[in-house]
């Protein structure tokens, strides 16, 4: 009577089972599209029927690990237990309401579910304005005033507050991250190591500890080892020379 | 065939304007004013049968082109992204049951609102905030608005099509508390969501003291 | 009466299009191209003596309003603009947190505000200073007007969605990374000018391509 099998040996060899659990617009709509191959007239569906399907449904999706939707499961729950209430013996009143009224809520909520989702077809497939019929015109030759108006709608107000609520939710802390450079401070006593059996001129580039860090990094090394090397000559613990502009700088240690 | 002067004012205001025109726009530029639903009458029906027809949609007026040929109008289609199926029919929804709030459409789809599709239908105009419901909570209620008249050609809110059968078939009416599944399965307790309570404006504005 | 389908082809394109259009872009879209002249002749004098007139200038025909009215005829057009996001955001800060002063609005926003965006905001009449704050300094407090209620389409100022609302109606949803970053760089920008923008229906609609 139902294809659900078949699709669902289908879909599963296609790997596309997936997609198919998402074409639906959650539990009603699921439970209507099952109820519609059931019946066309859904007035005369039996929702005993329908929850054993459905129930038999999502246990497959199960049996194929794939994931469910909380409030899928919550429905499945829920038909499960209608289906019990329904097959069980009339007892006394055991809540307050009866199999028969459940029964007649989930009809009432499909056919109101169907009957929507066939009028917003309907609705959307009237002549659309830009899409089926267009207005026009043109009011050349006419003599046109204009007035200023302001055309900021409601939506431009809502979505110009919601960034702002979105700010203050995201710029709470500011901080700042650890930095991996070089300081002068370092580089001076690296510097002052070395220099101590640098007799002769030395190539100031031949210093500098080649490490394969970022471009940032490394450049960070090379400007902190040239201030260090700056500060040294300043406090008359080294000599610096460069023999023309941009040339290479030498540096050895003052007699 | 001498064309009266009224109908060729009315005629080349609503071309020139481009948009729909309200009737006491209209009316303001006649000669006879009282003559308005007379000329306005003949006009539509004037252009009842050709390429371009004349519509009214809430209080006001606009010639549109014809439905008859759109077919034949794809030039000026643009590309339009495609409503998605949870905004149709959330559309749909409100339309019919308006004012009505979120979780009652909610409801009726038996699922909660997928994101943007509110905020994605307010953005192209077509429902806005409207009061609130006077229950705990106090939600928002949403309506149409005169542009989703316009833009469907729909003459006004009770002439939506088949509203009379929905409503034959008590569809229109929202049940009280305990009448769907939905409301069932949310009311036991085998609803796992967690429910989202909803604020007031007032508890929203007292927010910002604790802001700063 | 019955209305050729090429005649109401012509009418509608040559309506639609709003500006004067080439023979050979109307003959590619009739049924029959070997008619054109014939239809438009016939389209010409129906229209001769109407409130539009079908004109042909150069090799392009177009409707325009008839001459012989045009003494009568003053059209009021609209020319729309919008507020910049600057101003959208302070407005929208005064309409939630009403009454505020000028620096917790700054405040908020993280950014100076430009001298002339609150009274650019009254000028519109939106905004309007109401009372003064009792501390020190005794900065004036700006709340929204009933023109700003107007405006916005709301019945009053709790119509607006309320945080949870704007979440659930997926307002506060992040479109994307970079969507985001401009937003930032937008935001601190001080710019107050307005946009221009005359908007048409097809910007309207086709729009949206460009926001997901």
């Amino acid at each position: 009577m139902l294809n659900i099998d078949n699709d669902l040996k289908e879909i599963n060899s296609s790997k596309q089972f997936n997609i198919s659990l998402n074409s639906y617009e959650g539990p009603i709509d699921l439970l209507l599209d099952l109820a519609r191959k059931q019946k066309v007239d859904l007035s005369e569906i039996s929702i005993l029927e329908l929850a054993e399907q459905y129930i038999d449904f999502i246990n497959k999706y199960h049996d194929l690990h794939l994931e469910i939707a909380a409030d899928y499961l919550v429905m499945a729950a829920w038909l499960t237990y209608l289906k019990s209430r329904l097959l069980l013996p009339k007892e006394e009143k055991l809540d307050e309401h009866s199999p028969e009224e459940l029964e007649e809520a989930l009809k009432y909520q499909l056919q109101r579910l169907e009957a929507f989702q066939s009028i917003s077809k309907k609705l959307y497939s009237r002549p659309l304005i830009g899409r089926d019929v267009f207005y026009g015109g043109s009011s050349e030759g006419l003599k046109v005033k204009y007035n200023i108006r302001y055309s900021s709608t409601l939506y431009d107000l809502l979505k110009a507050y919601s960034t702002i609520l979105q700010k203050e939710d995201r710029v709470s802390h500011l901080t700042i991250a650890y930095s991996e450079l070089f300081s002068v401070d370092d580089a001076i006593q690296r510097l002052k190591g070395i220099f101590g059996e640098l007799k002769e001129w030395t190539n100031f580039l031949s210093l500098i500890p080649k490490f394969n860090f970022n471009k940032v990094v490394n450049k960070s090394i090379l400007s902190s080892n040239f201030v260090a090397s700056l500060e040294l000559a300043k406090n008359g613990f080294i000599d610096v020379k460069q023999t023309s502009p941009f040339g290479n700088i030498f540096v050895k240690l003052k007699k | 065939m001498s064309v009266n002067k009224d109908t060729k004012i009315l005629e080349a205001i609503l071309f020139a304007s481009g948009a729909p025109v309200s009737e006491e726009d209209l009316k303001e530029k006649m000669i006879n004013k009282k003559d308005f639903k007379n000329e306005i009458t003949k006009l539509q029906d004037f252009y009842q049968t050709r390429g371009i027809n004349l519509l009214k949609t809430g209080n006001k007026w606009s010639f549109r082109t014809s439905d008859s040929i759109k077919d034949e109008l794809t030039i000026f289609k643009q590309q339009k992204r495609k409503l998605s199926r949870a905004a149709t029919e959330t559309l749909s929804i409100i339309a019919y049951q308006q004012p009505i709030t979120r979780s009652e459409i909610e409801n009726i789809r038996g699922v909660q609102m997928g994101r943007g599709s509110l905020d994605h239908l307010m953005e192209i105009g077509w429902i806005k905030p409207s009061g609130r419901k006077n229950v705990p909570g106090k939600p928002a209620l949403w309506v149409t608005t005169e542009l989703f008249i316009e833009h469907f050609g729909i003459k006004n809110l009770s002439d939506l099509p088949n509203k009379d059968e929905l409503k034959a078939s008590g569809f229109l009416e929202k049940r009280s508390a305990i009448a769907t599944i939905t409301d069932i399965a949310n009311a036991s307790d085998l609803n796992l969501d967690d429910e989202v309570e909803e604020e007031t404006l007032d508890d929203f504005i007292s927010e910002k003291n604790t802001s700063k």
